[in-house]
């Protein structure tokens, strides 16, 4: 057995400036928080992020100024705490560069990823500013003639994903909704995951269609309870919802995030804070 | 709208959950996406009284989930109790592009007279003056779904306009439903179908950004009924619908 | 809660000559054999069947006329039983049109069906013939210019499918190995779904993870204790290699082929002689 | 081959899964699929000896499954057990489409000496003398894995040919295992790499239907050690690996 267990940062120093990386989670619930506080933690520079609905994870990332770009189909704390406040004044400022998609053509770039093929053709898109702003080409099928738009692939550099559980091996349990992650975990170079426990993996003999990482895939494990708080994390805890009130009020202004950020996440592990 | 002008007008939450509701039928497979409290409400609410056989899909992958406490964000766990069966957000966008979702649930930050949407940016998109979340999945189902049912809570001529400042998504749109009223989409246009009670009908065009015919025999949005109101009671005891407001 | 639960025989009959069918499963393993007997009481006609590896079930509609197409990466029982004596000398007496696949390029047929585009681009098949004799076509990627083969959709107008566990409304669980099964009905325009037990549906809320066929894609339930036998069934039963070996014997020749259809297939449920 | 004829000969059967065996490298991900005992015993054994960090997949989708007893079906629910986690066939694919699939064993009725394969048909595709199985995934297979291994338990000129009637796949194979010989591919074209033990050199360059150079200084195949026999027996004591013959 390979024991890919090693530390959070030392996972996170391996991820080179200007990488592509993809979260896993979706809006408040099961981002790889303590893995974006890391990257915060150690200043990296030209991110290009990936994730269907983003929210905290990305906004964070935008108002620390690790992300130069971000690949989505939503950033935003849902209804309720509205709008990203950093990536919006970052992209609004030219800070960050939005590489809109659908939710759906993030998938499709994955899937063409994970499949090896340089493009997928996806279904819709007719009538949207989409395909134009991001530059996604519209082909003929050879069988119909039908135009039909395609989606390059969208190989992320390194997928950091939160799971519940995971052995030494990497193989990962994701307790209640999968979200993107093992799309991400199939179509990335590198796979980094983060597991509230780490389990022996004799456990999961027992119901291996619920341990949907193969551990074959991943290449670090990291401990990390609390690991994608202050998102939810399901079976384990809802999403913190005094932090992030707080983080966006904070955000309202720079000068006051940067105190926010200096005293709650840079001062050491946030996870103290709400854990 | 003359919110509490008279004490039988229902307010604009309880009014547009009620409306959406009463846009599903039963059988059919409808699908909200992230930040759709009132979607989720409506979808519950028609489950409840005249489609029980909705099939109720949302982003965490259940199908007909019965939550016991309704969750502000609509990505939440809390929507998974219940459910016998998990699929992916891929899945859904899938059932979609293949033409078997009946019914989904979108919005937009601005709205235009063909019931296209704007979720991207207000400007210019390269140089944004507001950068917006995003269309999530708008772009992908809109067309591909049989219909398309927007709910947009705020009402007023940046939202309904003449001109949007992107086109994040375009397609099947049935009806929109705003604290003013519902648009029926006829012939590629947005015509108003019903005013709700307690609107005034100047007040619905001037807060309209395009062409709206309306007078004094457009119909007016039935109030919601005893039933309704205590379906509505029993769902959404904590109102997770006024969130959106 | 609809109450999908009908016949095998009125599941069956609803099923027209001429249909491209999709059968679960694979080898030795899983496949709807109940339904298939049924098909062959039913005597339908011109069927065109969809599988990426099939044994008993795909030679059992070859030998008995109803198969008129197979779209299929591997038809034979493996090292088993050997090469599939009916599906051999239909397709070398022109009986059988062979639709000549990588199980791969079936797979890609059914994505290209769940996803409602008209091609799915596939990875590798260079230097094969099988895209030549199919009829599948090479385009150049739009970004890269790489040229890449592009198969059709392939949308079964029904997929038949066995699982051990079912509810009323249609909700199937799979024990073991998925195989193809949930691309299959999610790619099929109806669903036909036979299990071993109809349960309560309320048990499957302890473990949605486990149950991989959605109620919602299902058209109707059919009860079918032994339903996959002379295949094996995970948890229930292994292949019946003594009939396995009795039917590869009696293929031999199509006479002894004929009684052994009408006296062990035609003259009843042939699950009572295994089961 | 003189099977037998000398008592320190080792069976076909048992030569071939060693030699299977020795070609797999510890950490590498190796896949089979139907129809294949030789090559899932080689890789358990490999697994037992050398290769112990070597993944091991099947189309069952598990994955490092530890069988209680070895099935000669290898789609077999007894692939299953002892697996921590559950893939499918088409990740599996997926797996070799994106360059990550280090190693897949397959087969043909036909191989000719630049290594193709034929599963589809003896004589004209359309109007076939035989009809064999397909060829399964190969064709997605061989180009798009690091590796193919080959192996077949027959050697013949019927085989080995100079001609395929059908190329079924056609990819990146390293060697091919057969009852007298291993190949391994060099600048394209098959060669003899090690003669087994008890194999003469004029019967396999007459069983071979492609030109192939073997003299007395080729080298001998290694037979089976102490170590690989007691591993081998061990693991498949009720020798699945003899349903190939």
């Amino acid at each position: 057995m390979q024991d890919k267990l090693i530390s959070l940062s030392e996972a996170i120093s391996s991820i080179a400036d200007g990488s592509r990386v993809a979260l896993g989670g979706n809006t408040l619930h099961r981002g790889p928080c303590a893995a974006v506080h890391e990257i915060v933690r150690q200043s990296k520079r030209g991110l290009e992020i990936v994730k269907t609905a983003g929210a905290y994870d990305v906004d964070l990332l935008a108002a620390t100024g690790c992300a130069s770009a971000v690949a989505a189909g939503f950033i935003g704390f849902e209804t309720v705490f509205g709008l990203a406040p950093s990536y919006r004044r970052a992209v609004e400022q030219g800070r960050v560069q939005v590489k809109e998609h659908a939710c759906y053509t993030v998938i499709a770039g994955l899937r063409a990823a994970i499949q090896g093929v340089p493009f997928m053709p996806v279904a819709g898109l007719t009538g949207s500013d989409v395909p134009r702003v991001t530059g996604f080409h519209t082909i003929a099928d050879p069988y119909t003639g039908q135009e039909v738009v395609v989606v390059p692939a969208l190989q992320p550099d390194v997928a950091i994903l939160h799971v519940q559980e995971a052995d030494r091996e990497g193989n990962g349990r994701i307790i209640g909704t999968h979200f993107e992650d093992v799309l991400m975990a199939k179509a990335a170079r590198r796979v980094i995951l983060t597991a509230e426990r780490i389990v022996d993996g004799a456990e999961f003999e027992a119901a291996p269609e619920t341990v949907a990482i193969p551990g074959f895939l991943v290449e670090a494990v990291v401990e990390a309870p609390s690991g994608a708080w202050p998102c939810s994390c399901a079976g384990y805890y809802d999403y913190d919802a005094d932090y992030l009130r707080a983080y966006v009020e904070a955000s309202k202004d720079e000068r006051s995030l940067q105190k926010f950020v200096d005293e709650r996440i840079l001062a050491g592990s946030p996870v103290a804070v709400g854990a | 709208m003359r919110e509490g002008s008279v004490t039988d007008v229902p307010s604009a939450p309880v009014m547009m959950a009620v409306a959406l509701a009463r846009l599903l039928r039963d059988g059919e497979t409808v699908f909200h996406g992230v930040a759709s409290p009132l979607p989720m409400v409506a979808i519950l609410l028609a489950k409840r009284l005249h489609a029980p056989n909705l099939v109720y899909l949302n982003i965490t992958g259940s199908v007909n989930p019965q939550p016991e406490q309704l969750p502000v964000s609509t990505v939440d766990p809390a929507l998974l109790r219940g459910t016998r069966t998990l699929v992916t957000l891929a899945d859904l966008f899938d059932l979609s592009a293949r033409g078997r979702l009946d019914t989904v649930f979108l919005s937009g930050v601005q709205i235009d007279g063909l019931g296209r949407i704007n979720m991207s940016a207000i400007g210019d998109f390269h140089q944004p003056k507001v950068r917006l979340p995003g269309g999530a999945g708008s772009a992908a189902l809109m067309p591909t779904a049989r219909r398309t049912i927007l709910w947009r809570t705020k009402h007023d001529r940046r939202t309904f306009v003449e001109q949007l400042d992107f086109v994040t998504a375009s397609g099947n749109v049935d009806r929109v439903v705003t604290p003013l009223c519902v648009f029926a989409r006829r012939e590629g246009w947005l015509e108003v179908e019903s005013v709700h009670p307690g609107v005034e009908l100047d007040a619905l065009r001037e807060a309209t950004g395009f062409p709206i015919t309306v007078d004094e025999r457009t119909p007016r949005t039935p109030p919601p009924s005893p039933d309704e109101l205590t379906a509505l009671a029993e769902i959404d005891p904590v109102r997770v619908i006024e969130s959106e407001f």
